[in-house]
């Protein structure tokens, strides 16, 4: 924890890595949800030494970079499985996952599903535009958003709607975010931070380069703030509340779902010397007796 | 009579007939009793039920060096029934597969339950033969087919005249039934005395005395344990600090994820069955990054689908053992069967250059020791090191002394990890160029210093680059880590005889006992060699092996697989012509392979002998198995 | 005056400056005046917008060896503003990077928009500097932002006194614009008017008559176009009869990928782009088995994904072509930057061992007629083929007479494929055991035959079994496929010069324009050399390469990678030692690379040399890139 | 097709490879599995040649070699991309893949939603029996069916519902059936075979010998018809009568969802010389001119 709140939200305003221009398109989404980051971490008072960011591969991945705190890196839809067991060796740690459409939902769909299983107390930011951004705009599993398909082929499937995979997989926290509004994506992911399990959120990031379908301005005339009146802890209201969403066209923003999960503690494993000092190995020996 | 040295072989159906149940059981006592113990030739099927399962076990006075060859000794043979798949008799699949490998004058216990056995020709040679309607006994006489093993467990002893008394047994029968009950130790007593009882008949009736084996207690100067490579390998692992482990289930590297499951938390630490290969490489690293000493265990097919998280972890750096039980392959291959075919991927596999080193244990005892360097170097050199072990050595048995895990055990020290003390200043750089190559490694969490870790090229402070001279900076400050490993704890290959002017016969692996038996037995022939063995394969140390291999005539390696991938090796590093005696047909080497193979090499110019057309016979036309 | 021989090198800032739009608008018109193009040196990052970005173009009146070192005649700087990251004028990136290895005397165009630039450090070298306001021009004169290009080429062609008539770029217009309308024709010629304008006041204002560069058009006997490698490769696989093409986005594959999408189906064929890197293969595979020629695409980070499936491919023994186009690794290292460091993984990748070619092509002409070789290779082989090439190939552009196109296709022709009139009689066995290795090939759908494929050890029916005998005959007949290919199909390395008692330039790949460019460069300075050039890798027909190997002098072997893993290849194969320069820096071999590295060996008794720590020069602190 | 529906049957009943003994333990529920499929493959009077199974690894997967049409068999978790490749290449081809719960759902995670997305028309048959029957009975992404979990902890997650997870990923066809009624099982499975596009029959096939929860009487208790009334082309209904019998603890049998897609028709890709016979490259060339 940072000695004051003045000083944590100063910790994080600063750029990670002054000397280094940040290498998006002017306009892209992904600024907004740098912003948002900095204003939850912040606000939840965290030290950047506590934090470690998982990047996925693609321009959303580089944010790592642009954001204090640890960071890892590692192969292309793979950033989940890290955080999963980065955070299973080390409790302590802030494990937070900031990842693409494609990595998340396309080659890192299997642990998609499966970390949402698992149930780690990791956040996921997808910053979701629809495209490969950085392999220059091809299709990725989030294409398509907002347009009905006639015929339909092998070579070009549907949209996946991250948000019902996620709670269909076991998730217990699923919000959705557009960073056209900062302020607003701040407050979802300090929640989305703050659970104790694995939380998802779906950043509607825009890639002005690539996605000419799913602008600002469709997505502002799209998104629409989830009701005071909705209780994220029951799934049957998340559930409703999505089916009401789609049948109006529209996008909800804010959190659908919040359900903790009573979880079996964990210490972090022991790294130093000394916590290896009295290991007994009989019990491992008697029964080769 | 031949006392204390014997190979014994039992088979039966799988799942069914509880093959290993039995070797088990009889393995115990015989360490008990002082003996020792190698079973190295499990033999079993990838699929649950219903194929041939048999279990090799060699018993003698000293630790044994060979796996015998084919040849058994005594047969035990629990099928019932017969083969549905083949007409003739004697069609039970034990006595199809391994009757004709018994010796002149051995013996054979069979289950006569269904039908007696056609066995005039083992008769003819000199086989003694003994019927017993096991599970006729159990089922009928005391009503519980479940033991019908023991019925041929107390059969068995009989046979080789050992613990006459149950002391062994009757303790065995207590630590493991005692909690559920008197009348069940009761009734294995009782089980093991009917078996007796029918050897006793047949012996008298035939008018043996004896069956011209016999097993004697020894006095026990050392407690011993009965294990094999894959819990051997596991304790080193967790006493080398070991505290994630990760693995996908897989032939035959599952048992190291049980034994984690199982063992792991007692030790706080964490055991993860990933939901597939990848999963458990990742989480692994994730893991690793956050300072745990993290391995994972896994098998052909699963270490090729994790091949792009080796070169992850040598672009950042992050230490993680990767142990391979090796299988046959490739692809699905022959999953219950050994094989020393992924050498080479361990060496090459992934696009791009990483430090990485390659260790291969060739023993139940180096699967032990050598769990504790892979993880000291893992450490040290902060990249993937591979410890390769078969299946030979994953599922194979050897009674070990308790007190050589304590001697060989070495206190977890962890090299290099920076902790809040060490990092003063502003200036920590997790990737700074050194000399030795390796850079000084912080963890998150650890107050004092943020850093980036980039599986992309980077700067000093994990920045992503492509700046020619920072990239080449940084990649060879990468693989100089290998120059500083063979400077500082590379091993040389173990040498056993006078190298010189002698052929040298080189191995890696489990084809360790083989290539020490062939030279002994070579040695009695009157030919000398040498043995070089290997366990540090990557990077090779050049300048300690090229010396070496030069000193002797010629140079045979023997190995489990196609091409021959550390004679490739060899010839790449040192430029050395090597002869290559090779096995790939799913079974391990004997030794008669490699003293006919040495033979045939020297006998001719020949380059290559390919061995294992032949052993073991198999009758069946088609053998039922699975994936 | 230097007449149709120059280096041009457009630089700006990624995405927004439009690099590469003027150097495919000029490369088009050079060509259509009967010029040769070379441009292999496609600089980008692997960031979508705002990093420095350059592309550099050779022509010239024949067919250019050489990239040109790193010299450049004309520089064009598209950046209108400064580079935020440095304090120090000039500070455009453009500028910055490649300024100083501009030519004495030769030319600097840039967009003063902004600002002017301090080039007197330039200008003191003799160059000639022409700052023009492009951006200023186009938005403020001509109220279109989106023609600054087109002021800067106007510019560009008055100064190399080219198309000055402008009947070539009128045609381009024509054939871009003319569907959205004449004005924006229009618009686009007076934007270059303007360009040209402001150069002639510039050359009037300074008294020069001209820049010392001119390119003149040339009769043009046979029709040309200009293609990157990707493109020839795909249009050579279309050709070649893949039908079925999957692809994971990945640079530099993407673009083949795109192809694909774009012309497949035309040809009744399909392309894919998988949801991740095993699903495009594994859809490729099961095209394949359908009777489809197959491949896929993809570049290190993609292929070690994949590795598992090759081994699927080679015991299934289906066909697949596996384009490798590299990029520099490991990891996801430098994903826009070449490297050759994938020739190990191709050649060993994955447990186990299968039978596998792997061909590599070295020029865009390569690139079309090897991907015929790779898909005949496949079908007859059965079993995974490597096509390698890289990132200089992949996005290299060279001019090529269409005829070429045509003399160079090949018929399908579909080696063993079985017709259901082939199928008489009950006993297709897939799996034959053949001499040869092949074993006939039925695809599912044809009547008369069904058949099992299996990636588990089988017998010739397909089914899976793990007898001893079964396995080392399958496994050899499997294998036995490389000796086949290396009878009847394999090709020995291309050797250009008489190899005897020379220095042997040994390489593979996008190296070989630069050392044949090496070799005349050393031949003017009196030393003979032979090039010797694979392009057929693995397996290796030592029986070719050594005799060829053992004539040379010396055998230096120069590869895009840290090991020299062709070089380990021909040592662990032929037994040959080799010396090495490597360069892995993330930028292609230069001819100065290869001469330098050859003195230095020649020089002292040195084996390798690792070039690249220079070029080119980079002042920028940190190079901000991505991923 | 088969002259007769009578040879049709026969054709199937026969044993694939008579001289292969079955390698399942007895009373293993893919007995039940191979027994419906040889009465489905007959009913619907196709020909083994005409038939591609593609078969997973594990205990279930031998499946393949049992029954007539031809086989294929390559990685763990890898048939459903295999198949999807073969149906696009050959659209003739009658394509089935019979995987297990593991294969289908661990490891194979990624093919299942994205294959459910593309919507081939492929059959997928997961034989579910909660295990890695093959590799010794760990718990498979299936396991823990019908029981509830008071503490979580990442190491052992809840079960995935094949069903839903289907269904939000936009499979065509989704139905349940109990390998220990193989004619039922059988219906459904022609079903699923004639329907165009993806589907997914989650068949509950007992393993004997490692899942001990999970048994026939388990499933005896739990299995129960889809009511007539129900309405499979209903999204809606198909989530609705999910979510009736899930509250119930019922498990449903028969077709929950079927709502075949408006598909652009494909050829079968060419193969044979005379297909090549008139390529023009032309249209390549163009552009580059
Ligand atoms: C194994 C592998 N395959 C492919 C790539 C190429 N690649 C880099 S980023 C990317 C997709 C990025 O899309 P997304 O995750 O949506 O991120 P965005 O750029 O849109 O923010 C791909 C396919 C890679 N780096 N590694
Ligand atoms: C890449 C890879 N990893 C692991 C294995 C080992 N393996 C074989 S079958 C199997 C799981 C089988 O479970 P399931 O698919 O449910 O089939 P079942 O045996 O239960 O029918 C595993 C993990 C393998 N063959 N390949
Ligand atoms: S390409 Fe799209 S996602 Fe990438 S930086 Fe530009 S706007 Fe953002
Ligand atoms: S282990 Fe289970 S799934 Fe495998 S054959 Fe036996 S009963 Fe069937
Ligand atoms: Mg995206
Ligand atoms: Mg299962």
């Amino acid at each position: 924890m940072a000695t004051t709140p003045a000083a944590a939200a100063k910790v994080w305003e600063q750029n990670a890595t002054p000397r280094h221009r940040i290498q998006w398109c002017p306009g892209c989404g992904d600024f907004g949800v740098l912003a948002a980051l900095k204003m939850a971490l912040g606000r939840l008072e965290l030290m950047p030494h506590e934090v470690l960011l998982v990047g996925g591969i693609g321009c959303s991945g580089q944010i790592r970079n642009y954001l204090n705190g640890n960071g890892f890196h590692g192969a292309h839809g793979a950033p989940l499985a890290y955080a999963t067991g980065a955070k299973m060796a080390n409790p302590e740690l802030t494990v937070i996952t900031l990842a693409g459409d494609g990595d998340t939902l396309a080659i890192g769909m299997e642990n998609f599903v499966h970390v949402s299983r698992r149930d780690p107390h990791v956040t996921l930011i997808i910053m979701n535009n629809g495209v490969y951004g950085l392999t220059k705009g091809q299709n990725s599993p989030t294409a398509g958003l907002g347009q009905t398909m006639e015929v339909h082929t092998e070579e070009t499937p549907p949209f996946v709607d991250p948000l019902r995979l996620a709670l269909v997989s076991g998730a217990s926290f699923a919000a959705q975010s557009f960073s056209g509004d900062p302020k607003h994506c701040a407050e979802i992911y300090a929640e989305a931070i703050k659970h104790n399990g694995f939380a998802v959120v779906n950043d509607f990031s825009p890639c002005v380069t690539y996605n000419k379908f799913n602008t600002y301005e469709w997505y502002k005339e799209h998104v629409e703030d989830i009701p005071a009146g909705h209780d994220p802890s029951s799934k049957d209201a998340a559930w409703a509340l999505l089916d009401d969403f789609d049948r109006r066209g529209r996008l909800p923003v804010g959190v659908v779902y919040r359900a903790p999960r009573k979880k079996k503690p964990h210490r972090r494993l022991p790294i130093w010397d000394e916590e290896f000092a009295d290991v007994d190995p009989t019990p491992m020996l008697q029964p080769f007796r | 009579m031949v006392v204390n040295n014997l190979k014994l072989l039992v088979g039966g159906v799988q799942l069914r007939d509880g093959v290993t149940t039995i070797t088990d059981i009889l393995g115990k006592m015989f360490v008990r009793a002082g003996l020792h113990v190698l079973a190295m030739e499990k033999g079993y099927a990838s699929t649950i039920y219903g194929a041939h399962q048999y279990d090799p076990v060699v018993v003698a006075e000293t630790p044994p060096l060979s796996y015998g060859d084919d040849r058994t000794d005594i047969l035990v043979a629990l099928e019932f029934d017969t083969n549905p798949d083949v007409q003739p008799q004697p069609n039970r699949d034990t006595l199809l597969r391994h009757g004709k490998n018994l010796k002149d004058g051995g013996v054979l216990l069979y289950d006569s339950t269904t039908s007696l056995v056609d066995t005039s020709d083992l008769e003819a040679r000199g086989v003694k033969v003994f019927p017993l309607p096991a599970r006729q006994i159990a089922l009928r006489e005391l009503k519980r087919e479940v033991v019908k093993n023991t019925v041929v467990t107390g059969a068995f002893l009989r046979l080789i005249e050992f613990d006459m008394d149950y002391a062994l047994f009757g303790q065995y029968l207590e630590e493991r039934f005692a909690k559920r009950g008197r009348e069940i130790v009761e009734l294995n007593l009782e089980a093991a005395r009917r078996g007796r009882a029918v050897i006793e008949e047949i012996m008298k009736a035939h008018g043996w005395a004896d069956v011209g084996y016999r097993l004697e207690p020894r006095p026990v100067e050392r407690p011993m344990v009965l294990v094999n490579g894959n819990e051997a390998l596991s304790m080193g692992a967790i006493l080398a600090g070991c505290r994630f482990y990760a693995g996908y289930p897989i032939t035959p590297a599952s048992s190291i994820l049980e034994f984690m499951e199982a063992h792991l938390p007692r030790y706080n630490g964490r055991a993860l069955q990933g939901q597939n290969e990848r999963e458990s490489i990742r989480a692994a690293i994730g893991a690793s990054i956050t300072g745990v000493r993290s391995a994972i265990g896994s098998s052909g097919p699963g270490i090729s689908l994790k091949v792009e998280e080796f070169g992850v972890a040598g672009v950042t750096e992050t230490p993680i053992v990767i142990i391979d039980t090796q299988r046959a392959g490739p692809s699905t291959g022959m999953p219950t069967k050994p094989e020393q075919g992924d050498l080479a991927m361990a060496v090459y596999a992934g696009h791009g250059e990483i430090p990485r080193i390659v260790l291969a244990a060739g023993t139940v005892e180096e699967c032990y020791t050598m769990a504790f360097e892979a993880f000291d170097l893992a450490d040290k050199y902060q990249c993937p090191v591979f410890l390769l072990t078969d299946l030979t050595l994953a599922d194979g048995r050897k009674n070990l002394p308790e007190a050589f895990f304590a001697q060989q055990r070495r206190p977890v020290v962890r090299h290099g990890l920076l902790r809040e003390a060490d990092l003063t200043g502003d200036g920590y750089r997790r990737y700074a160029v050194t000399e030795s190559g390796i850079s000084p490694r912080n963890v998150p969490g650890v107050p004092g210093a943020i850093f980036k870790m980039s599986g992309s090229e980077h700067d000093e402070m994990g920045m992503v680059t492509t700046d020619p001279p920072k990239r080449k900076a940084m990649h060879e400050k990468r693989m100089r880590k290998m120059q500083t490993y063979l400077k500082e704890d590379v091993k040389p290959p173990q040498v056993v005889g006078t190298p010189d002017g002698v052929p040298l016969l080189v191995g890696w692996g489990s084809t360790k006992l083989p290539l020490l038996d062939a030279q002994r037995q070579l040695r009695e022939e009157g030919l000398e060699t040498a043995v070089v063995y290997f366990t540090h394969l990557w990077p090779l140390p050049v300048h300690l092996v090229r010396p070496l291999l030069q000193r002797g005539s010629t140079v045979i390696v023997v190995e489990g697989n196609y091409n021959g991938q550390l004679a490739d090796l060899i010839q790449q590093e040192c430029l050395i012509e090597t002869r290559r005696i090779l096995k790939y047909n799913g079974r391990p080497f004997y030794t008669s392979d490699i003293t006919g193979g040495v033979r045939q090499l020297l006998a001719n110019g020949t380059r290559v002998v390919r061995v294992g057309d032949r052993a073991p016979t198999v009758v069946l036309e088609t053998v039922p198995e699975g994936d």
